[in-house]
């Protein structure tokens, strides 16, 4: 099959797959074909995507490839599913956070960090599979270890474990406001000028380049508060 | 007392710690120990006197705060001095502070990413993201979206501080019940859109009144009936909750159902 | 808003949709624009999607708009979902655990646990090597009893039974899932192959659904369990 038939195949995979599809699950689907010609079937795609005004396009993630909405059209998608503004608590990010980067790891090291009860957050991250188990510890009470899913991935958009920025990456983006300073001013109504929406921190982090040059999403306007 | 208000919901020890150390603009390679110990101390009276219900790491970490306290005022050995015992008695406290800190901003860094089901859309229906959508009672996040519980707690201790009367707090107000005020808040709400948190406590009400709102608009913010943020110019707004066509709970149905959700009702 | 900014938002709404959306609600949710400009960048949408080699196209249908994929790709679709997603049910799950936790044990009493005849699930578990027979009860009739194989403990990455965390564990997270996590790479949903016509079936169940996108079985760039 020559290349420009098999875009079309890869691009209806990709479309019904529930979840990313890798280069090799498409290699086996595609049996027979060679893998360069796939991937590079794939690459073509994914820049057809990439080029001219779309409402969609494709993400490396998690370990493959996935079409999904531009993120400047999400106030209408949230208007289509009649959904408010997400927003995923400190507590769930904290223990995400430490889960992505320690695992595996126990509940009572998490706590120790946290230095709260964190049951009921992992209770929440397990339900919503950002979280798993992945075994035990082997220490007294062989304790259960905790570790991120494939689905933590998707989620927050990372190709892989690796593709998280390094602690003191982040560390030396701790100008980044954390919040709670600000009250200082409060009572003689300093200036702020920081809003939930732009935490800064993350601004310039590995995951934007790929499409930070897609300005179509920006733009159109939003819709009315619903 | 009437009520109270869990506090496990919201933060933790370690966060009011940072929150103090950088409030005060210290150092956190050198914290200046007695200082914030009092001030933590203070907090949790204050906490106390509102009927916040302390977890337990808070007092560990007090009497953790107290215990490095005291050792800062031993004198130092002269001679024979191991590294060990020679180690500035706040290493350790500074070492879990640094790094709950680094998991904090990596927290931050992950909500600033590209996430699935907020920013973009695969098909069909998301999953539900929010942690602190899910309006039951078992909620992990109260409606505290930017704001921190100690923000909150600062802000209203500005408040009780501007009272023309002096700073005292007196619980044995039961004219005010928390349900009516969470119903009185609500009203306003539904006729405001928002509120500025301030607005809620004019100087010329009773102590006992202030602090009966402010408990209300923790219930409000745990039940997640409420959202709690500041706004640009550094304003504490609370507006309603999104909670999609069908409320949750409905406090317009008078104090009684209200009474029970806020549960201890003794 | 012109239209050659509505086509891509429109382009967004139909393909994370899970029904066919008809112009009546993208004109709703497009509140404030008019619904013949809705109408017209709907139209051009369409003949983009069906000028060139395409996998995917939007069908009219049901009243509404459907991305969908091409019906000559539907073998390569039923191969997708046939392989590696090794979908199970949520009765094969639930039989798993319970011979997981309580075997060896006889299927009148799994059937008293589950309340209902489990002899299909039985032979399914047993089909795919999940489930075997250990021995026999020594009691009246002398019932085969049944326990899980290496096989269930390869799947659901477990190093040995011992690893499975105690419902005790998993009572004090109350719900966390009575599964070990690591039953990622199932399907809760055991309908069969689900292809663009049918996603409506899972439309609700996005986070449950198969994260079995995966048949090597290897979660990318996720750790290995301790």
């Amino acid at each position: 099959m020559d290349r420009n038939a098999l875009k079309p195949i890869i691009e209806a995979l990709i479309f019904a797959a529930d979840h990313p599809l890798s280069v090799d699950r498409l290699a086996a689907v595609l049996e027979g074909e060679a893998r360069d010609d796939v991937r590079e079937a794939l690459r073509e795609l994914v820049s057809d995507y990439s080029s001219g005004l779309r409402g969609i396009y494709i993400e490396e993630v998690a370990g493959g490839y996935q079409l999904r909405t531009h993120p400047g059209h999400a106030p209408w998608l949230r208007r289509l599913f009649k959904m408010g503004m997400q927003r995923i608590s400190k507590a769930a990010l904290e223990t995400l956070a430490m889960i992505a980067y320690r695992q595996p790891l126990t509940r009572a090291e998490l706590e120790g960090i946290r230095g709260v009860d964190s049951a009921g957050v992992l209770r929440t991250l397990l339900e919503k599979r950002l979280v798993r188990i992945v075994g035990r510890k082997d220490e007294p009470g062989r304790p259960v270890v905790y570790g991120t899913t494939k689905e933590f991935l998707e989620t927050f958009s990372l190709k892989d474990l690796a593709s998280l920025p390094t602690l003191k990456e982040i560390e030396t983006l701790e100008e980044a406001p954390e919040l709670p300073e600000t009250m200082e001013g409060y009572a003689t109504e300093n200036d702020g000028g920081k809003t939930s929406e732009d935490n800064s921190a993350g601004g310039d982090s590995v995951e934007k380049e790929g499409r930070g040059d897609d300005p179509s999403g920006k733009g159109h306007g939003e819709p009315q508060g619903s | 007392m009437a009520y109270r208000v869990k506090l496990n919901m919201f933060e933790g020890p370690m966060d009011l710690l940072l929150h103090l150390i950088k409030k005060n603009e210290v150092d956190i390679y050198d914290i200046p120990i007695a200082a914030i110990t009092d001030e933590y101390i203070r907090y949790l009276d204050m906490m106390k006197a509102m009927n916040l219900d302390l977890a337990g790491e808070f007092i560990v970490m007090a009497a953790t705060l107290i215990h490095i306290k005291s050792r800062m005022l031993l004198p130092i050995p002269e001679e024979g001095v191991t590294e060990e015992e020679g180690e500035d008695p706040r290493a350790e406290l500074t070492r879990k502070l640094l790094e709950y800190q680094k998991y904090k901003l990596a927290a931050i860094e992950l909500n600033s990413r590209t996430v699935l089901g907020r920013d973009v859309f695969a098909r069909g229906v998301p999953f539900d993201l929010s942690f602190d959508m899910t309006g039951e009672s078992g909620a992990d996040d109260p409606g505290l979206a930017d704001v921190s519980l100690f923000d909150l707690v600062a802000v209203f201790r500005d408040i009780i501080k501007r009272l023309p009367h002096p700073y005292k707090i007196d619980l044995t107000v039961d004219r005010f019940r928390i349900a009516d005020k969470i119903n009185a808040i609500m009203e306003m709400l539904s006729l405001e859109g928002s509120l500025v948190f301030k607005d809620l406590f004019p100087l010329t009400a009773p102590k006992g009144e202030i602090i009966v709102t402010f408990l209300a608009v923790l219930e409000l913010a745990r039940l997640l009936m409420i959202k709690v943020n500041q706004t640009e110019d550094g304003v504490i707004r609370i507006r309603r909750a999104f909670k999609g066509e069908s409320a949750g709970v409905d406090f317009g149905e008078g104090g009684a159902q209200a009474g029970n959700t806020i549960g201890e009702v003794h």
